[in-house]
């Protein structure tokens, strides 16, 4: 199960605060379709394509298809705009 | 616009005189094409001056130097022996721009554009320059102190053309120092400038000093409290001070985008006594005291 | 694909770039080089107020003018929604993106363009601009990022309810959203600190500053396609954007790169582009746009202006309890500053367990702001790194040490969320400590500061073909536009994976219709992500090389290995055969060999960076002289080191012209005061030392030349080195930039009154 | 408005071109006579990208009129390399990687030559402010410096 890292904006909306869960995720399309399920709304943040998400540290956008392992660490941020 | 090159001094003044409307000396062109550029002049008629020999040569009499309003920064700061003469003159003619500015500005331009910040000019009227006008009416000279007469504005009268500028042989042991304070190290207009020309006796005091300072006013400004500060004195740290105070005293700057009247204020001080330090130096070596 | 340390020949060295001879003789083309037969000029009408209603636009004279083709004005432009387009890695909203092209309703700030002219001549267009007739009621206006926050500010857009509170507010304000990101409990850990620090900072905007004005030449067909010819960081961008904003289908516009001038960020959207493709339409003739430098400056990417506070707490041997940073940018006219990757990117040096950082983005009447080299990252540094100098004086305690001692490293989870991999953080460190720099001593008046810096760096798409020729010369296509040497950095890697010659390998920035999609050059991805897909490709070419050989040969292609050059039997005595060889005969064996590439990359690896600054400051006059400037950055693997050193040099300076210099000066009336290079003070050779620099390579476990993206973490430390150094050379704190002689003679007055 | 007619030599070549009175000899060059090496980055003196040699002397050719081109030489950027054979500052600049973009390339080779014309062995302190109205906003100009001081040592025939 990968372990879902929530922080900031994201957590404080749809969960409270900072949390960590874990999920069972095959990648990160089934992600977000499994975290919608939990937090309803949360599907429409990742469809804006206003975040970013990093895997193990790698920073990716539009990642659908990135497979999860057991105990990949997915984080969400804000999408970065580089100069 | 229409363009004319003008051979000699008379035919320039004649074509000037002639337009109705706005007329316009080309000489470097430096400021000129930028206003132009950006629309802030409309001129009817512009009158290229380059080619008119007296415009453009550097000669030398009896000590005292006559030098072409067109002539070039860059070739003034060639010359065999006029920065030697007139240190100060010609750094603060050298200070105008890039060298790509360099090889067209002139000093004659610089006078006549009027900016309260050009660099030229307060080491010009510190020289005591004389220079020769010449338009419909005939020649005339003036003290280069008058042609400016406020942000933009000269003394010319329409058809005059600025045709050269005179330096006065000088007294033994003088010389003379420009500085100004810019942010950067180039391509800046002066946020202050200072021009200090001095003459020492052979012991080394001071007999003689005009202090101008630029930027601190409409247009440049001599300093008489301050010329007087450094006369009967070895330039010694409490004359260059009292230099500082009284050119500081004479300021009357305003605040704009690159400096504060407060800064003005200050600073102008510190270049007045600054350039005074350094046209001591210059002199004093000369007199080989 | 992942790092495998290798022997390599050609990675490494300098070679001279495919495109320098060009570039030297003058035979380069850049934006405003190109021409068509027949093209008209095209001018922009632009806003002499900072905000006011567009009561009418009469364009009658103007079109009654001979040699006047096509005019437009906002109101020929349609209508977008807000919409976020993923053009590479950036985000824009492309309703907004149209009302930047072409104001309708309001105009925003001084530069606002509001209608466009194309006509036989730029004499003609010009006095057509002239002859257009606006009416305007002038509004109030407000600049300032702090100003426009304050609940009577005059309000820019009437639906802008801040986004990011608990409750979505009824009334419309400048502030666009609110984001917040934490760690840890704050106020806890300021409970244990012994020394703490806090500080407020303001930078002024400031311009990306490239040499080349924004140009661009478009060509509207009759079958409804456009050719647009211009210089950009990204033409894919350049299409979609463009397309968006017109209506037109991404097919229809082919975009021709152009060598590019400089960008820095800048150029990584679209302002005269759909105006010369909406104008071209409608004149029936190809139109050629140039921005003036007035109106790069009035018109284009400024990186915003910030205010920040910052309260660092930590224990008295220098351990960080807490730290709690809110960070205001004003974004220009319309929403979309960098506040989030500054909020990410300025504590992300260390290691920390309590930490919160608060952001808005703010709206006011100015440019709308652009991206800028890290974009957030230097001004969020420039708080937290001087609040960092303060805090190691406060220990008395070294500022190296002090950093080291809480940097981050290989499994620090950052405040953004994810944990780091193998990071250069404490090598950067460990080398600024060791440089004889660090050593040497100082005069009077002198001094010398440091500061870290971080940037993501990011990845993303790029695209990358290789067509090997029949005479074993083979040519890179690929879709980067190419700003500071990258073609040779993707001509070196294709040769080393190739094992063929550098001058064998030629490289093509292909236009949009030629390559596949590739984000814009920018988050210093291109030798990274672009060189990803080039290597991929050519590891491509190497299996089908493999493949042609084992069938020329007549072994299996499990027993051709590829070597130097060569396809090595490694079994029997079939031999070898070069790419040379294998190419002669490609047409014989199967066709010609192509090798693509087309990938979403990961990995990018951050960047961490240190600098050190030595400062001498005038006491008369506050003129800050830099006598000394060491670069120190964890470049991953420098693929070509000069242009690696290059970046590394061209940010530093570009940073102590932000910290010294350089400014939006606005007016009373919310007029730009200084859109020129005299008065826009950006630094010149005389004013710098040598820049020193020091490459630390720590690989990228993620690339496999090891290859960080280098261009952005130069300009995210030096804000705060200069400062810092002056503090260290006069004892005055200097929180707002920039640090011009004016300001800095005024601080050390204001001392010298209080002392007195 | 009638146009004028200008009779001049464009890097060692007899040339002609008709201008309008307020036209630069930076538009004439880029426009009418096709010579695109020359840059404009602001028109107004400041970037030095458009620099040339008139009559062996550097400026800006945006602070040039057309018009006053009559009778005088031109020599741009374009008649630096000896047919394939380039320059020492091209090709020292070229080795020492000090261009990144080089859009001012063009303007700094021609400053750079015309200072060696003048000073075969300047410090780095006179190639800095010689250079100070060169803007280059991509190198920190560090590389160039060194590139102008090889090419110096080129020129005088040291091994650099």
């Amino acid at each position: 199960m990968a372990r879902i890292v929530l922080t900031g904006d994201l957590a404080r909306r749809f969960a409270g605060k900072d949390t960590e869960i874990k999920v069972a995720a095959r990648n990160v399309r089934h992600l977000y379709q499994l975290l919608d399920e939990l937090y309803p709304g949360m599907g429409e943040v990742f469809a804006s394509r206003a975040l970013a998400v990093a895997i193990d540290g790698d920073i990716v956008a539009d990642a659908y298809l990135e497979p999860l392992e057991d105990d990949t660490e997915v984080a969400f941020l804000p999408a970065i705009r580089g100069g | 616009m229409r363009y004319e090159v003008a051979d000699t001094v008379e035919s320039a003044a004649s074509l000037l005189a002639g337009e109705a409307g706005q007329s316009y000396v080309l000489a470097g062109g430096t400021d000129l094409l930028v206003q132009l550029r950006a629309g802030l002049v409309q001129p009817d008629l512009v009158v290229d001056v380059k080619r008119i020999d007296e415009l453009r040569t550097i000669s030398e009499a009896d000590g005292g130097y006559t030098v072409g309003a067109a002539v070039a920064g860059a070739e003034l700061g060639e010359h065999a022996s006029i920065g030697n003469v007139w240190p100060g003159v010609v750094e603060g003619a050298e200070l105008i721009g890039s060298t790509q500015v360099q090889g067209r500005a002139s000093m004659g331009g610089n006078l006549c554009n009027a900016s309260p910040a050009a660099d030229s000019v307060p080491a010009l009227i510190a020289a005591g320059a004389t220079c020769t006008i010449v338009g419909p009416n005939g020649k005339r000279e003036a003290a280069v102190a008058d042609i400016p007469t406020g942000p933009g504005q000269n003394s010319l009268e329409k058809g005059e053309v600025l045709v050269s500028l005179h330096f006065p042989a000088r007294p033994a042991n003088s010389s003379d120092a420009y500085l100004r304070m810019i942010p950067r190290t180039e391509m800046d207009i002066a946020i202050v400038g200072a021009a200090v020309n001095l003459t020492l006796d052979d012991d080394g005091t001071c007999t003689a000093a005009t202090v101008v300072l630029g930027a601190v006013a409409p247009t440049a400004i001599e300093v008489p409290e301050a010329g007087a500060a450094l006369v009967g004195t070895k330039v010694d740290d409490a004359a260059l001070e009292a230099v500082s105070a009284a050119a500081s005293a004479a300021a009357r700057p305003i605040s704009d985008k690159r400096g504060t009247a407060e800064y003005r204020t200050k600073v102008v001080g510190v270049m007045a006594k600054r350039a005074a330090k350094i046209a001591y130096d210059r002199a004093a070596n000369k007199g080989g005291k | 694909m992942t790092y495998e340390p290798k022997d390599l020949k050609v990675v490494g060295t300098r070679p001279v770039r495919p495109d320098g001879v060009d570039k030297v003789t003058g035979r380069a083309n850049f934006g405003a080089d190109h021409a068509l037969p027949g093209q008209l000029v095209g001018k922009v009408l632009r806003s002499p107020y900072a905000h006011a209603r567009i009561v009418s636009i009469d364009t009658s004279k103007a079109e009654a003018l001979a040699g006047v083709k096509s005019i437009i004005v906002g109101e020929d432009m349609q209508d977008i929604a807000h919409e976020l387009s993923q053009s590479g890695e950036s985000a824009i909203d492309v309703h907004d993106l149209s009302l930047n092209v072409l104001a309708r309703g309001k105009v925003l700030y001084d530069g606002h363009a509001l209608a466009a002219v194309a006509a036989t001549s730029a004499k003609i267009a010009d006095d057509a601009i002239a002859l257009i007739d606006v009416t305007y009621d002038v509004l109030p206006h407000v600049v300032d990022v702090d100003d426009a926050m304050k609940p009577d500010a005059p309000v820019l857009h009437d639906d802008m309810f801040t986004k990011g509170l608990e409750e979505t507010p009824t009334t419309a304000s400048n502030i666009a959203s609110r984001m917040e990101m934490a760690m840890g409990d704050v106020e806890e850990g300021f409970k244990h600190a012994d020394v703490i620090i806090e500080r407020s900072y303001k930078t002024k905007a400031v311009h990306q500053g490239y040499i080349e004005p924004h140009a661009v030449v478009a060509s509207f067909g009759e079958d409804g396609s456009a050719y647009v010819w211009c210089s950009s960081q990204g033409h894919f961008a350049v299409r979609d954007l463009s397309a968006k904003v017109l209506g037109m289908d991404s097919s229809s516009i082919r975009v021709i790169p152009a060598e590019i001038g400089g960008g820095f960020g800048g150029k990584t959207t679209v302002y005269l582009e759909p105006l010369a493709i909406a104008l071209s339409k409608r004149a029936g003739r190809p139109v050629k746009m140039t921005m003036t430098r007035a109106e790069v400056f009035r018109a284009t990417g400024p990186t915003p202006a910030t205010s920040m506070d910052v309260k660092i707490g930590a224990t008295k041997d220098g351990k960080i309890v807490a730290a709690d940073c809110e960070f205001r940018f004003h974004a220009g006219a319309f929403a979309g500053s960098p506040v989030g990757a500054a909020c990410m990117a300025g504590l992300t040096p260390y290691a920390l367990e309590n930490a919160r950082v608060v952001g808005y983005d703010v709206v006011s009447n100015t440019c709308k702001s652009g991206a800028y080299r890290a974009p957030g990252a230097p001004n969020g540094a420039f708080s937290v790194e001087s609040a960092m100098d303060e805090l190691a004086t406060e220990l008395k305690m070294d500022p190296i040490e002090l950093r080291h001692i809480n940097a981050a490293e290989e499994g620090t989870k950052a405040i953004y969320g994810p944990t780091f991999k193998q990071i250069g953080c404490k090598d950067v460190l460990v080398a600024t400590r060791e440089h004889p720099h660090y050593k040497s001593n100082l005069g009077p008046n002198q001094g010398r500061g440091i500061a870290s810096g971080f940037w993501f760096n990011v990845g993303g798409q790029s695209n990358a073909a290789i067509n090997v020729h029949e005479d074993g010369t083979i040519t890179v296509v690929e879709g980067s536009p190419d700003i500071g040497g990258t073609r040779a950095a993707m001509a070196m890697m294709a040769a080393e994976v190739l094992g063929i010659d550098y001058d064998r390998v030629q490289v093509v920035v292909a236009d949009t219709a030629s390559i596949g999609h590739t984000d814009g050059t920018g988050g210093s991805r291109v030798t990274f992500a672009t060189g990803m897909a080039v290597t991929n490709a050519a590891e491509d070419v190497v299996t089908q090389l493999r493949t042609r050989a084992a069938a020329t040969m007549g072994v299996d292609v499990d027993d051709v290995v590829w070597q130097d050059g060569a396809a090595i039997a490694t079994k029997g005595d079939a031999g070898s055969l070069s790419l040379a060889e294998i190419a002669a005969t490609a047409a014989r064996t199967g066709g010609i060999i192509v090798g693509r590439s087309s990938i979403n990359a990961k990995g990018a690896g951050p960047s961490f960076a240190t600098h050190i600054c030595d400062v001498e400051v005038d006491p008369e006059t506050g003129y800050i002289e830099i006598l000394r400037y060491t670069s120190i950055q964890d470049v991953g693997k420098a693929i070509h080191p000069s242009y690696v050193e290059g970046q590394m040099q061209g940010g530093a300076v570009q940073g102590i012209g932000w910290a010294l210099n350089e400014e939006y000066f606005y007016n009373e009336d919310g007029i730009l005061e200084n859109p020129g290079f005299l008065d826009y003070r950006m630094p010149v050779a005389s004013d710098l030392p040598k820049i020193d620099t020091v490459m630390v390579e720590v690989p990228n476990p993620s690339h496999p030349f090891g290859v960080r993206g280098v261009g952005e973490a130069p300009l995210v430390p030096p804000l705060a080195a200069v400062v810092n150094a002056i503090e260290d050379a006069t004892g005055v704190r200097m929180t707002e930039l920039p640090v011009t002689p004016v300001k800095m003679l005024a601080a050390l007055d204001a001392r010298k009154e209080a002392a007195e | 408005m009638s146009k004028i007619h200008v009779t001049t030599t464009v890097n060692g070549d007899p040339t002609e071109f008709l201008c309008e009175p307020q036209e630069t000899l930076l538009d004439v060059l880029r426009d009418e006579l096709q010579l695109t090496g020359s840059k404009e980055g602001c028109a107004s003196g400041d970037c030095g990208a458009c620099s040339i040699e008139l009559d062996g002397r550097l400026v800006c050719s945006c602070l040039v009129l057309g018009a006053e081109a009559d009778g005088r030489e031109i020599e741009t950027v374009e008649s630096i390399a000896d047919g394939e054979k380039l320059h020492p500052v091209q090709a020292q600049i070229l080795e020492h990687g000090a261009l990144q973009c080089g859009f001012c390339t063009p303007g700094i080779i021609v400053a750079a030559k015309a200072l060696l014309d003048r000073n075969p062995d300047p410090t780095d302190t006179e190639i800095r402010y010689w250079l100070a109205g060169n803007l280059c906003r991509c190198t920190g100009y560090d590389k160039i410096i060194n590139a102008v001081q090889d090419a110096a040592a080129d020129l005088r025939g040291e091994a650099s």
